[in-house]
């Protein structure tokens, strides 16, 4: 079917333009199975951007962008990538659990995970049937990050993942990010430019701003 | 891992609009209260004369759920645009002009039948006689669905932009003064006792069309108003 | 007077027998609606008493 | 004088409002069953048929009680809207808020049976007469009234919101009444002229005031049976409500 | 230090609305033609029968211009609210209800004013004749301000909601119905050649009233939006 | 006409409810003419809120509040103190020059300053007349800035006034709530209780979340 032994999602030359200038600079990069790699710019520097062009929802000006060797395009990306963007794409009146449900009817889900189960694993346990808009920021992001656990996306697209996070939720992440990676899984993480939570040395994709 | 089958993402997302009219219901209430007072103030401006009042009933009820309906359409994609919704539905593996029919169809539901279900009270209130209630009724349960189809391809093409509502009416209205022009003919034909089923006929066609074709618009629409 | 007499109301049932019906089930769904808001008001409160008694517990230990 | 000062205060707490409103709700809706028996009784059996309506008159025992509730409840809300602006007191706040769903009932319930009479008497559902359409307008002061209170995240400052448009309604109110009398004049005579007083013979008047009075009693039951849980949901974070809820899980 | 004098504070917020309107005038066109397409879209639900349509003219033109209107209250005091610009104005040291006051007329002149400008040629696309015209636009010169002065109290109210363009029709609707009686009152009058000068009076002395009374309500009702 | 000898602004034991629920605790203080002070609290620990209860905007449930030693109220307010808060309350269609001159025509302007030199003083010589909307975030932020340059008033109420602004915009916010206070006026700033940017040891007040 898929060519195996390319690499999950590569970029060559790839450039964004806003008005003729460019948003981010030619960026190259080659993601496979099992890796983590961190986009790091300051803000403004193009990173949602380019996240955005990774999803195939924006469309890149200039280089190409390939996904298990193919071209990427909306309709081949989706189902394959999970994306978890500044805006969580929560719905505030429903619950958790509602909003995990009409995830799991989308994506589809993952064996062995049932929404329940995804939000007692990001310590929502309790929660499942408040509505998402009485939950504190930080609640908020869990709910999204159980989104993960919960559909069969092979690549994760995190755009600044540790945001409203506080220790525990950061280290969530990070485990959650390893264990992915582990299981064959690979995870494009955003961050500023100033500091860093993932440990481990990953490998860094500079955006100069 | 098992991937999702179409029908129960379909299911998903018009339960989950469902739903979530149900959560806000007092929401879907304005419109509703929108078109009965509309429709009441119409007599106030032009004296309460029953004849007359009965002579304008079909226009004025077409009109009125028009507006309404025109009023609600902003509720269609901004909210899931704007908690980052729509991004998740585009990026599903599942084509996406059935899952935006889906999302219409629950949005008709949440709006245009509730409104169908008073058009009766307000026909009732302008006195138009039974025998043209009834196609007044039918050219509504054909024209809104063909409505919010065609409002929905141009709320996704105006999904970007900041003051849309205005934006939407202007480029709205052209679309709907054929399919005004043929429900209320239909109903002043009945009104008048003449054959009144061809106009009906053509609305039928062209619902039947704008099901076919308007959801790919839409989803045309929306990738290229995300694309910014 | 026989009861049909009395509920054919000299030939006005069909307009005063459904007003009545409107009269009483507005104001018994009125009524019980403050019961039902009740109800749902104490769930959702002992939910977050037991939320809170399970968030202190684990501070504590 | 004292005495007011102090039931207002008295009054004026939620907890103390709560359990008086418990003791009182049952009583109230006792009375008002009690009453309502009576009346329908006295209107639907012992009156005799009116002799130009024939039995059709009867719709006038629940009718006319309603619509007075309409505009005595409105009476109402104005009087608490009032306290709760000038001296921002939560009770009053929570008496003109609750009160507004009764109102609206009770204001769609006149519509609907004055409907339904109007069918047989007039030969058409609705006209657009000064009185209807007053009423009909009133439903519309109710509904926003209710809606804007519900557009507000924060219950207590809707609730204020809510307060100030009903001040603004009451002057309205007298506004919409003449205005649509006038209107009605200017274009035509009053095509129906809802019959006056003088009709109406004692064994018809009496049920209709006992009527009258049992809809206040159901009133003032809905109201506190309403404010209690509303009570509840405000004052949530207290101590006297987390009481009760504990109290009613180890009674269920 | 020098504190500013209140004729000035007026003027600079005067000034400074319309300035934004003249910046915005895209927006500020929207209005006057949501109102041309919604009267162009009766005469097509109502036939085009000439003596029908100037029976209904001035109810219609009203109708119209007043649901133009209510489209575009939301920007009186949203944008403001947004960017903090109401708090400024709020902790100016002049009489708040003064420069409200000061906002509800640049309001009224930008879009109050382009409506009424084609309420003419909205008129003249209906037949109605010219006596009742000038009446017609003696009561819309009368019945605008007043409406815009009553908007913008409930529209203050409203400032603090979220999906506020519907419940503030709700709302304004029932206030509007006296000035709609009244003013359409005056136009069938001079339709019919009666005399017309009674409530074209009683909607002058309304206006009087709401000139005094409205931005005092208005400076209240928005201290209670923005107090939470 | 006022008692000069008064505290400019004091708080006696300030709560403000919401829910019934304290969103900072009973907050006192005295902020005399020529005084500086730092209020500090985590996300959320009520920061903003106390701000609009000092403007008179928001009503405090319990304590009292004392302008001059007189109660507060928003008509008492207006004019003796200028609020910078997260909202700038900048048109973004219009130029900073317009921006101030609406300012300037609402509070007047304080002698020797115009609104051109008060943009310039900020830095903003040669932006007078881009559109708001076109300038940078921290640009946005020193036009809002200027504005406390221009009215007179005698207590600035600053809400995290270095949000957005690089190392030399900060500099120059606390050259200018220096001056401030060495001509006579009082300067509230609150700031994330992790990081501070004032230098120099200012009176702190704390909210705890
Ligand atoms: C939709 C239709 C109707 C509406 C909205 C309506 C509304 C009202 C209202 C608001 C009142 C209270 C007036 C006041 O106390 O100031 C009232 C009273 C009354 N209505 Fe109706 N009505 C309707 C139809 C009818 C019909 C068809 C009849 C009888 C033929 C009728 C008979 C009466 C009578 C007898 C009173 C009591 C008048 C009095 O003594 O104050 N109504 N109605
Ligand atoms: N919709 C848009 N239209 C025009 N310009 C935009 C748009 N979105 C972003 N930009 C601009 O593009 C540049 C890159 O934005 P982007 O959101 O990708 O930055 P980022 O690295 O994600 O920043 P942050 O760390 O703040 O999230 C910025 O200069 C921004 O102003
Ligand atoms: N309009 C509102 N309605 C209800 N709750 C609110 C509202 N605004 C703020 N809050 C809540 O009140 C608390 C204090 O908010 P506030 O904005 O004062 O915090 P802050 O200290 O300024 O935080 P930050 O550092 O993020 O600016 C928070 O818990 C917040 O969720
Ligand atoms: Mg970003
Ligand atoms: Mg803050």
């Amino acid at each position: 079917m898929t060519d195996t032994s390319a690499a999950l999602l590569e970029a060559r030359g790839l450039t964004f333009l806003r008005r003729d200038e460019p948003v981010f600079g030619p960026v190259d990069f080659a993601l496979r199975a099992g890796e983590v790699a961190l986009i790091e710019g300051d803000n403004g520097s193009g990173k949602t951007t380019l996240m955005r062009v990774l999803t195939g929802l924006l469309h890149a000006d200039e280089g190409s962008l390939l996904l298990y060797g193919e071209p990427l395009s909306v309709e081949r990306a989706s189902g394959e990538l999970a994306f978890l963007g500044h805006q969580l794409g929560l719905k505030l009146e429903l619950s958790p659990l509602e909003n995990l449900r009409v995830a799991a009817g989308l994506f589809g889900q993952r064996k062995g995970v049932s929404p329940a189960s995804a939000l007692a694993s990001v310590g929502l346990a309790g929660y499942e049937h408040e509505p998402v808009r009485r939950l504190s920021a930080g609640q908020k992001k869990r709910a999204a990050l159980a989104r993960l656990l919960l559909i069969p996306a092979a690549l994760w697209l995190l755009d600044e993942p540790y945001a409203n996070l506080d220790r525990e939720g950061i280290a969530l992440v990070n485990r959650q990010v390893e264990r992915h990676a582990h299981e064959g899984g690979a995870v494009l993480v955003t961050s500023h430019g100033a500091v860093t939570f993932l440990n481990g040395a990953y490998r860094r994709i500079a955006l100069a701003s | 891992m098992s991937g999702a089958r179409v029908s129960s993402a379909c299911a998903a997302v018009l339960r989950r609009d469902l739903l979530l009219a149900w959560r806000r219901r007092g929401d879907m209430a304005l419109p509703v209260l929108y078109a009965l007072i509309v429709a009441t103030l119409f007599p106030f401006a032009l004296g309460p004369e029953a004849q007359l009042l009965a002579r304008i009933a079909g226009g004025v009820v077409l009109v009125t759920v028009l507006l309404a309906m025109l009023l609600a359409f902003d509720g269609l994609f901004r909210p899931d645009l704007e908690d980052g919704s729509l991004e998740q539905l585009m990026l599903a593996p599942q084509p996406l002009p059935l899952l935006l029919a889906m999302k219409i169809a629950a949005h008709w539901l949440t709006t245009a039948l509730p409104l169908m279900v008073i058009a009766p009270l307000m026909a009732g209130m302008y006195h138009l006689p039974w025998p043209a209630m009834k196609v007044l009724l039918l050219a509504l349960l054909i024209a809104t669905p063909l409505l919010s189809l065609l409002g929905a391809v141009l709320v996704a093409l105006t999904a970007g932009t900041r003051r849309s509502g205005m934006l939407l009416a202007l480029m709205l209205l052209p679309l709907c003064v054929p399919v005004v022009i043929f429900a209320a003919g239909a109903v002043t034909a009945a009104q008048q006792g003449l054959p009144w089923v061809a106009p009906i006929a053509w609305l039928g066609a062209a619902l039947a069309l704008a099901l076919v074709l308007a959801p790919l618009a839409c989803a045309a629409a929306l990738r290229i108003a995300l694309d910014a | 007077m026989s009861l049909h007499e009395f509920l054919s109301m000299g030939g006005y049932a069909q307009y005063v027998w459904p007003a009545y019906a409107l009269f009483f089930v507005m104001l018994i769904a009125d009524y019980l609606a403050a019961g039902t808001r009740r109800r749902r008001v104490l769930k959702e409160l002992r939910g977050r008493m037991a939320r809170q008694k399970a968030r202190e517990a684990r501070r504590r230990s | 004088m004292n005495k007011l000062v102090y039931w207002y205060h008295k009054l004026g707490s939620p907890p103390t409002f709560y359990r008086f409103a418990g003791v009182l709700r049952p009583w109230c809706l006792a009375i008002a069953l009690i009453l309502a028996v009576i009346g329908l009784y006295g209107g639907l059996y012992l009156a005799p048929a009116d002799y130009q309506q024939g039995d059709a008159y009867r719709i006038i025992f629940i009718h006319v009680p309603s619509a007075w509730m309409s505009l005595f409840i409105y009476g109402v809300m104005a009087v608490a809207a009032l306290v709760a602006v000038v001296w921002r007191m939560k009770m009053a706040e929570v008496i003109a808020m609750q009160s507004a769903p009764i109102g609206a009932a009770f204001t769609f319930i006149t519509l609907c049976t004055g409907s339904l009479w109007g069918k047989p008497m007039w030969g058409t559902w609705w006209t657009w007469d000064a009185r209807l359409t007053s009423e009909l307008v009133l439903l519309f002061i109710y509904l926003g009234i209710i809606g804007l209170f519900h557009a507000f995240e924060d219950r207590r400052h809707g609730a204020r919101a809510a307060c100030f448009l009903i001040l603004v309604g009451v002057v309205n109110l007298p506004i919409v009444h003449y205005s649509v009398v006038w209107w009605n004049t200017l274009h035509q005579g009053t095509t129906v002229r809802i019959f006056g007083k003088s009709n109406i013979t004692t064994s018809m008047l009496w049920p209709l005031l006992v009527m009258m009075f049992s809809t206040k009693f159901y009133y003032a039951a809905s109201l506190f049976g309403r404010a209690r849980a509303d009570l509840l949901d405000l004052e949530s974070g207290k101590a006297w409500v987390k009481q009760i809820a504990s109290d009613e899980e180890a009674r269920s």
